[in-house]
């Protein structure tokens, strides 16, 4: 597997994610400058890490969706290759509109680092294969800008084409979209593309793969795509 | 010098805050009047906040060497060896009138001004901590400010990239109008490379570095250092926004062009921006330094020379460049998005020399101006001692249950989460022990070592016994490195004092000074870094005075930390340490009978290093299995805090006869920790301390979902953790945001 | 030339941040305020002196960035 | 009733995002942008029709709420 994470200036967990995957898949990625206008040749997993790209001025993700390695991360997507997008990355595919929909200020206003329970939807994902369907993972989320909203119509495609991937929950399993940590609609944490070859999604499952430093629910995510990748 | 300027007055000397004998010094210093500029240059260097004029008498006597110590004070932070080729560079700082005045820039620029300081010194910031003190929570501009504040930090931290871990949070009616926002930031280096600011070689570029400069906090330094009055509003435009983006940015910059070999000296610019950074560095090297303020990337028109030397806005650097290397450092610089000037050179004169459209605006004796800056012996009278409380002397209508759960509820020992879970606390992936435990432990590298860092002081002793109180608020931060298996190696500290002037005041800040030096000393935990913040009074009445201190400590092997949550049943609960029962000042006097009287308690230092070095050798032997210091609160709060950590109850056993079972379990008697121990490992503890000569009573055991006290009534572990969570986010949620 | 630029979110879109405000208000006992929507404002200045390029241009740096049209609309004015 | 009300940055007061907004639009290749600062738009409904109260109300917000009058100035506009 060869994989690359694009930096962008302001860009932060670059490095959680880049480590996450050499400490569970055993591939150190490349870094890509967000100036660039090529991946590397034969790149089969683009990274948008998580961060504060151009320290979210304006809108989050937005002028770095707009940066001249995107073009070449569309392509790649259209190609069929992986793109994981995490918090500003997600924020990132949906500026660019990679995936559908925005995320606008969490409902309270306030940053909100802790764990967060997730179930995961679907296992028929790039990205999820590794997990037991229905299963309730813990992912810790860090942002303030994590509440996902699209019109109605775009919600209801999304739901019936089943392309979330990840949904909040609450202690019980059951999703509460009136208690939900940041205000999402439906609870949603993560969608996939039509293709399912894009996932996007706001909990950071690259802060949660080594035990000495807490839960290891993020290790079947990087797992999942080096399986794929594995065999493809 | 020039006809433009304005005219130095009388009022106009006063405006700056330099008194007549201080103006008096400049006259003979330089031998003729001070131009404009000079002035507020002088006035910017001869401040309290940067010439510690008040102060600096009484840090001398601070032990500030170890063999570990790489830089003691005096640099942009502190650095100490920390083993395998690696440094921890830290140090903390205060931004409390400006966090006052407009709570999330202030707060936020503070962060920024600390994380700089770190990474001037060629670190990666791997950690943040935060000490705050607010007022009443019942003031009309708590929440307000308790708000701001954390919105700020977080803003600035959690953009910037690096992990909030800790801090400290306290409310008291003294900090009513003067809030305390202490940061402190820790990095990483290579042991070999660390930078300084200290200029070397003649003739070399001076480059400006980072975001441009405009008429943000003009007399910011100055009016850290000024009295708040009534007119304190009037004040307001001097607050600076900060950019965290543009940190980011410059961070990145600056340890790639440290990197490339193309530094030889940085100095951020901070308080009183362009001008302490130029002439630090140039005094430093014995070097003058010539300033061409035509060059200077300003984002302002028609900015004087007067206001760029002055200017606070963030963000920025000064560094000397090595020779040839100036177009490698401008294409990294222009590569990350940042202004790069060559805005003046070194020169061998000992001159600080300032052009502006082809004048001189200043010509001065560079040394002098730090060297030559005031210095106070002032007036200080001791605080007087009190009298030890005698418990039987009290009146306690409070039940022993009823007054732990008013004690855990209330705002000084309420859950914190509210704020630290508006901290990205996790990023980097490398935080062991997250907020809530005795120290945060962060991973170093690939481990397996880490770092434990901690802030702690009680200004409540400090204000009882300065002396006692300073070795206090040290002993505590080592308490809780030790706690969590860390063995302490150096601290920073912050001193937030009132009115120096006032001799009662003043012998606070000595008082504190010494007790710090004491224990400093006698744990061989030296003083690296520090910053101090005086006038912090509002209409005459000065805060608690708080001596904050941050810890930082080494573990070897991060597998082998210690948490304070319990971590099963059946388990024994013992107590290190000896209990007398020493209510004067506790958190029980002050919040359960409204008195905040007696004697604090005392520190034996001996007796911590004797106790605390065997915790750490229970926690290395892996003996116990759960382990949390005693500090405010006392013995009853400590289990406590144990038991809701983990939602495993405990059961206590009765205290000896004879002794007032309030000032038991909360008194405050210093260098004691609970432990816990599984039953086969019980005899071995207790063999190990009795060849230690440490005292330890086994006070009770695990188990269950309540805790019990003998002869009350049991208590709910999952109500009394509700309770500690609940008051802060419904203290914050009545309010606006 | 200068222009200004206010970017509003669509009305069938939530705003939480709106919403939290008229709270606020009504809590610091300010009475009377039935909404609250916010939006941003971009005051621009240009080169040139020619308003239909200035409008086009501007319009362009709209679609491009300035709002996001899945939840955003915007309107340009002219200020001097 | 309707009013609008604009918060923007004071003029002397850094505004890093209208630096970063300015930078983007030169690369995505906008022309003759000289300058950009954001700021704040609040649409604000009223019960009432008594536009001197509606004033002195909005007066009072902007004070107590809606403009950080440290760094921020204010300007409210009656729209219909
Ligand atoms: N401002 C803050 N920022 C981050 N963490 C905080 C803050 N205030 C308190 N905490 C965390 O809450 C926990 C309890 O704090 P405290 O009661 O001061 O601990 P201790 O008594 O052991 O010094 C600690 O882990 C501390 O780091
Ligand atoms: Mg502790």
């Amino acid at each position: 597997m060869k994989a690359a994470v694009i930096l962008f200036p302001g860009s932060n967990r670059e490095g959680d994610v880049a480590s996450a995957l050499k400490h569970v898949t055993g591939v150190t990625p490349s870094i890509v400058w967000h100036a660039d206008t090529d991946l590397p040749a034969g790149t089969d997993l683009v990274v948008l890490p998580g961060g504060f790209s151009y320290g979210d001025y304006l809108r989050c993700g937005a002028i770095a969706a707009r940066a001249a390695i995107m073009d070449a991360v569309r392509a790649h997507a259209a190609r069929g290759g992986l793109v994981l997008g995490i918090c500003n990355g997600f924020q990132i595919l949906c500026e660019s509109g990679l995936l559908p929909g925005v995320l606008v200020r969490n409902a309270r206003l306030r940053f909100v680092c802790r764990e967060a329970l997730l179930k995961v939807e679907r296992t028929d994902t790039p990205f999820t294969r590794r997990y037991a369907k229905g299963a309730i993972v813990r992912y810790p989320v860090a942002h303030g800008e994590g509440n996902y909203t699209a019109d109605t119509e775009t919600l209801k495609r999304l739901e019936g084409e089943g392309r979330v991937a990840f949904r909040y929950v609450m202690a019980d399993g059951k999703r509460d979209d009136t208690q939900v940590l940041n205000g999402a609609a439906n609870s949603i944490a993560g969608i996939v593309s039509e293709k399912l070859n894009v996932l996007g999604l706001m909990p950071h499952p690259e802060n949660h793969v080594d035990p000495l430093l807490g839960p290891t629910d993020g290790r079947a995510l990087f797992e999942s795509i080096a399986g794929v990748l594995e065999r493809a | 010098m020039t006809s433009t300027e304005p005219k130095i007055t009388p009022e106009l000397i006063a405006e700056h805050g330099l008194k007549p004998d201080e103006y008096q010094r400049i006259l003979t210093l330089i031998g003729r009047e001070p131009s404009f500029t000079e002035l507020g240059i002088f006035s910017a260097m001869w401040n309290e906040h940067c010439s510690y004029k008040s102060s600096r008498l009484h840090l001398r006597g601070l032990p500030t060497k170890a063999p570990w110590v790489i830089q003691g004070p005096g640099e942009n932070a502190g650095v100490i060896d920390i083993g395998d080729g690696q440094a921890a560079v830290f140090k903390m700082e205060s931004h409390n009138h400006p966090s006052y005045i407009e709570p999330y820039q202030g707060a936020g620029t503070g962060v920024g001004g600390i994380l700089r300081d770190v990474f001037t010194m060629g670190a990666r910031p791997i950690a943040a901590l935060n000490a705050l003190r607010f007022g009443d929570p019942k003031h009309p501009r708590t929440r307000h400010l308790v708000a701001g504040v954390v919105a700020g930090i977080g803003g600035y931290g959690n953009s910037f990239g690096v992990p909030t871990v800790g801090g400290l949070v306290g409310f008291h009616t003294r900090y009513d109008g003067n809030n305390l926002v202490n940061a402190m930031a820790v990095g990483l280096a290579d042991a070999d490379k660390i930078f300084y600011a200290k200029a070397t070689g003649v003739g070399l570029p001076v480059v400006y570095l980072g975001s441009k400069t405009g008429r943000d906090g003009i007399h910011g330094a100055t009016m850290a250092s000024a009295e708040f009055g009534e007119g304190a509003e009037e004040k307001r435009p001097t607050v600076q926004v900060g950019d965290p983006f543009a940190e980011k940015l410059l961070l990145e910059a600056c340890l790639e062009i440290m990197e490339a070999g193309c530094v030889v000296a940085i100095q951020d610019m901070g308080a009183a921006g362009l001008t302490c950074s130029a002439v630090e560095m140039g005094a430093k090297g014995d070097l003058g330094i010539e300033l061409d303020l035509d060059r200077l990337p300003c984002r302002e028109e028609g900015m004087s020379a007067y206001e760029m030397m002055l200017s606070e806005s963030q963000e920025r650097m000064l560094m000397v460049i090595a020779p040839g290397k100036e177009e490698q450092a401008e294409a990294i610089f222009l590569k990350w998005g940042l202004d790069f000037a060559i805005v003046g050179y070194t020169t061998d004169n000992l001159r600080f020399v300032v052009k502006h459209k082809g004048e001189i605006k200043a010509d001065l004796p560079i040394k002098e101006l730090g060297d030559e800056a005031p210095l106070y012996d002032r007036p200080w009278v001791e605080t007087p001692k009190q009298q030890r409380i005698d418990p039987a002397s009290l009146e306690i209508t409070a039940t022993l249950p009823g007054a732990l759960e008013r004690l855990i509820g209330s705002p000084d020992f309420a859950s914190k989460r509210w704020i630290w879970e508006q901290y990205d606390h996790l990023i980097l992936n490398n935080t062991v022990q997250r907020p809530g435990g005795d120290s945060a432990v962060v991973r170093v590298g690939e481990g397996p070592k880490g770092l434990a860092l901690t802030c702690d002081v009680t200004p409540r002793y400090c204000e009882a016994d300065p002396f006692e109180g300073g070795k206090q608020a040290v002993a505590e931060a080592w308490r809780n490195i030790t706690a969590v298996g860390g063995k302490p190696l150096a601290l920073t500290d912050n001193l937030n004092f009132g009115n120096p002037e006032k001799p009662e005041i003043m012998g606070q800040l000595v008082g504190c000074l010494r007790g710090i030096g004491a224990a400093a000393l006698a744990l061989d935990f030296p003083v690296v870094s520090g910053n101090v913040s005086l006038y912090n009074e509002t209409n005459g009445r000065g805060i608690l005075p708080t001596p904050t201190i941050g810890g930082v400590g080494v573990v070897d092997d991060i597998e082998k930390t210690a948490t304070l949550a319990f971590k099963a049943g059946g388990e024994a609960i013992f107590v290190i340490g000896e209990t007398t029962g020493w209510l004067g000042q506790s958190a029980f006097l002050a919040e359960i009978l409204n008195r905040e009287e007696g004697a604090p308690p005392p520190v034996d230092l001996e007796l911590e290093r004797k106790n605390g070095d065997f915790v750490r050798s229970l926690i290395e032997a892996d003996l116990v299995t759960a382990v949390h210091d005693v500090s405010d609160g006392g013995l009853l709060v400590a289990i406590t805090e144990m038991a809701m950590a983990s939602g495993i109850g405990a059961s206590l056993l009765a205290p000896e006869d004879g002794i007032n079972p309030f000032a038991y379990w909360f008194g405050e008697d210093q260098a004691r920790y609970v432990v816990t121990v599984a039953s086969g490992e019980k005899a071995q503890v207790l063999r190990q301390a009795e060849a230690a000569g440490v005292t330890i009573a086994k006070i009770g055991g695990t188990g269950g979902d309540r805790l019990n006290i003998p002869g009350e009534r049991p208590l709910v572990i999952d109500t009394l953790r509700e309770r500690n969570e609940a008051w802060l986010p419904i203290y914050m949620g009545a309010g606006l945001m | 030339m200068k222009a200004r630029v206010l970017v509003t979110l669509k009305s069938a879109v939530l705003d939480p941040q709106g919403k939290a405000i008229e709270g606020a208000l009504r809590s610091l006992g300010v009475p009377g305020i039935s909404s609250v929507r916010q939006g941003k404002v971009f005051d621009v200045e240009f080169d040139g002196s020619d308003p239909a390029k200035a409008e086009a241009t501007l319009k362009d740096a709209c679609e491009k960035l300035l709002a996001n049209t899945v939840i955003e609309t915007y309107r340009i004015e002219f200020v001097g």
